[in-house]
């Protein structure tokens, strides 16, 4: 009678989907402000691309970070305000399941599109065009790590007032390895050293993140929703 | 007397140090000995409110 | 079927249920009563397992709610304060979506679900455009389509017209008909026709 | 049959507040001795470092700090997880106890660095795996404390921020791997490893000595907040009446 677990994931993800869709602004947001981020350096460092191209990669990982976590905020925001994540929580299903689906749905329409118009960004940056597939592929895996971990923290301020700049303070910590990783991948590419070390290291945080945290999340959501 | 507390020429740095080290250990306590009184106030204070 | 034994819950300071004990046996209503901030959410919550009581306990089936809890979850339609829906969606998107991580749900079902609590005209505007009552009205289709044994509703009649609280009447006796139990909390008191009522008064001193 | 009943005792806060108000006076003071004997050994006893004179002094201050900022982490993160598991109020309560006293140490750990780094490296602030690492475990703390005030309801601020302190313990070693590995990426070359001097005996004993006085400190100071948080989390009990007039 129950609904089989591949199904509930379509559901949700086709919910999401289409919710996101119906208000594509939200969409863009993030893109923007990761646009708007990286520009500000060259006028803030240096025109000259040299030096652009060394501050790089902390460029494109902190905007990729700092945008990510602007959306997390409403992963779970708006589903707790209009009672319909109290029905995943009652739903009799694994909520460590949906909430995993909602996470990847937020990585598609957030890290993905992010780590696929970084090339935009990186060539402003001086990143040789030959790197920017490594670019993207880093930006990506980091990205979906981000998620991952960004949910336990959007779960946790669930409870909270204003969880915003909350939510940016107990997910950066976290999020040191994937910044560093991440970030030395993507310098990698830049001066065309083998990717492989860094995205092996990211790889294996992405697969403990998608092992650990959607049972964190569920956790902490069901303490949020108290 | 006065070459201890030079410390072979390092004792401007040693001494903030061990009074950081120092400080920290004595404000923790007086800030837990704090928060101690002010928790038996309010639970007194709640006592009276309904016995 | 379902036993609450001596819950007692604190909301910050305030001791807001205290050793609240009832049972309810199939075909059984129990309306919860007391004025506002009784404790009626509360309770409603702490028997759905929204809300982990700091004493006491909560039984389904003779087993507590807490260890069984998806088994309890997929027998349980809790309609809260706020009818649980997406404004962005119409009616029939949520329903599909709400009732089908439950079960497999046919368009045909959600069709009948929704001209029997009158919400059938505006199931496919989205549900931002609609007023108040009319929310209700699909959220009660969905508890209708969720097919569950228990219900817990809070304040059902909020927001509804006359006939859309006789509708709530009607809804609730066919499910004490089917053998099920409802538990509700009401600012005035429900008059049923058929099924056991019984009453329980929440915050007298 | 005993342990049960240890175990339970635990778990039931009048106990609890009965036991941290007779053992604290004497781990307190048992505390101030270790740490005043052991001031004696690393200042006055201890001979000097060949190569680092008498700033190696500094060790018997930063490392125990250093070391206690850790293993206070740990602390609140175990008694977070029995507080979870367990749903046990007086663990919630000594988490809640861990976390100031943890940062302050971790503050106490990075000034002490410094000031330590300034002799040796030239520079107050070298970005040393060590201090990265540490500085990353303030944020956590802080993190920790931020959460913990941004919820009203006690309940669910204790719930939260257990979770937050499980997450935060399963990261801590990652986060110092990551950190070790990326300074081996840009070693830069003034980075004089601040290991360790090798020590001989008669410096060795202070600082065990020390690490011991902070231990005890620390025990002593999280059963005084243990005694505060129990009492804001007891709900008018009557232990609370003969304990408090």
């Amino acid at each position: 009678m129950k609904a089989p677990a591949l199904e509930v994931a379509r559901l949700v993800a086709a919910r999401d989907l289409r919710l996101a869709f119906r208000k594509p602004s939200q969409l863009l947001q993030p893109l923007m402000f990761f646009m708007i981020v990286a520009t500000l350096f060259p006028l803030t460092l240096t025109p000259e691309m040299s030096r652009l191209r060394d501050a790089a990669p902390g460029v494109l990982w902190v905007g990729a970070l700092l945008s990510s976590l602007l959306a997390l905020e409403f992963l779970f925001r708006d589903d707790a305000q209009d009672g319909t994540l109290e029905q995943f929580a009652l739903s009799g299903q694994s909520l460590t399941w949906m909430l995993f689906a909602k996470t990847c749905v937020h990585w598609l329409l957030t890290g993905l599109p992010l780590a696929l118009s970084a090339p935009i960004a990186a060539v402003g940056l001086g990143v040789p065009a030959g790197a920017m597939w490594s670019v993207v592929a880093s930006l990506a895996l980091g990205g979906f790590a981000l998620s991952l971990i960004g949910a336990i923290s959007a779960g946790l301020t669930l409870g909270a007032r204003r969880g915003g700049v909350l939510l940016s303070l107990l997910t950066l910590p976290l999020a040191v390895p994937i910044l560093i990783y991440g970030a030395d991948a993507t310098h990698r590419a830049i001066v065309g050293m083998e990717i492989a070390p860094p995205m092996y290291l990211l790889g294996a945080i992405t697969v403990l993140g998608v092992t650990l945290a959607p049972l964190a999340a569920a956790a902490a959501v069901r303490i949020g929703l108290e | 007397m006065s070459e201890f507390f030079s410390m072979s020429g390092y004792g401007i740095y040693l001494w903030p140090a061990f009074a950081l080290g120092i400080g920290v250990v004595v404000l923790n306590l007086v800030m837990a000995l704090s928060s101690l009184s002010t928790a038996r106030k309010d639970a007194r204070r709640r006592l009276e409110i309904n016995p | 079927m379902l036993s609450v034994a001596g819950l007692h819950l604190w909301r910050g300071e305030r001791h807001v249920l205290r050793g609240v004990s009832f049972s309810a046996v199939p075909g059984e209503c129990v309306l919860l009563t007391g004025k506002n901030g009784a404790g009626k959410t509360t309770l409603l919550r702490a028997i759905a397992g929204l809300l982990d009581p700091e004493e006491g306990q909560v039984q389904w089936r003779g087993a507590s709610a807490r260890s069984t809890r998806d088994e309890f979850h997929s027998e349980l339609a809790y309609l809260g304060h706020e009818p649980p829906l997406k404004g962005d969606l119409t009616g029939r998107e949520n329903l599909r979506f709400s009732i089908g991580i439950r079960r497999a749900v046919s368009a045909a079902d959600i069709d009948a679900a929704l001209t029997r609590t009158g919400a059938r005209e505006f199931a496919d505007r989205a549900v931002r455009t609609l007023s108040a009552g009319q929310r209700r009205r699909v959220a009660l289709a969905g508890v209708l389509l969720s097919g569950a044994l228990l219900w817990l509703l809070d304040e059902p009649t909020t927001n509804l017209d006359a006939d859309g609280q006789q509708l709530v009447a009607t809804l609730i006796e066919e499910q004490l008909g089917r053998a099920g139990i409802v538990v509700a909390a009401v600012h005035h008191p429900l008059t049923l026709a058929g099924g056991k009522l019984t009453q329980l008064e929440l915050g007298a001193r | 049959m005993a342990t049960w009943t240890w175990f339970h005792r635990l778990a039931s806060p009048p106990h609890v507040y009965g036991f941290a108000r007779r053992w604290t006076p004497w781990i307190g003071g048992a505390a101030a001795v270790c740490m005043v004997v052991a001031l004696y050994g690393g200042l006055v006893l201890a001979p000097e470092d060949y190569q680092q004179k008498d700033a190696f002094r500094m060790v018997y201050v930063h490392a125990p700090a250093a070391w206690l900022s850790l293993m206070i982490y740990t602390t609140m993160a175990v008694a977070a997880a029995v507080g979870l598991i367990w749903r046990m109020k007086v663990a919630h309560a000594a988490a809640a106890a861990c976390a100031p006293v943890g940062a302050w140490f971790t503050v106490a750990a990075l000034g002490t660095g410094m000031l330590w780094g300034k002799p040796m490296w030239g520079a107050y602030w070298v970005w040393d795996p060590r201090l990265t690492a540490e500085l990353v475990l303030l944020f956590l703390y802080l993190g920790y404390m931020g959460l913990r005030a941004g919820i009203e309801d006690p309940n669910k601020a204790d719930k939260a921020s257990a979770m937050l302190a499980v997450v935060g313990v399963i990261n801590v070693p990652i986060i110092k791997y990551s950190v070790e590995w990326w300074n081996s990426l840009h070693q830069t070359p003034t980075v004089m490893k601040m290991g360790k001097p090798s020590m001989d005996t008669a410096m060795l004993w202070p600082l065990l000595l020390m690490f011991v006085a902070f231990a005890l400190y620390f025990a002593a100071v999280l059963l005084i907040r243990l005694r505060a948080e129990l009492l804001r989390r007891e709900r008018n009990a009557s232990w609370v009446r003969e304990v408090v007039t």
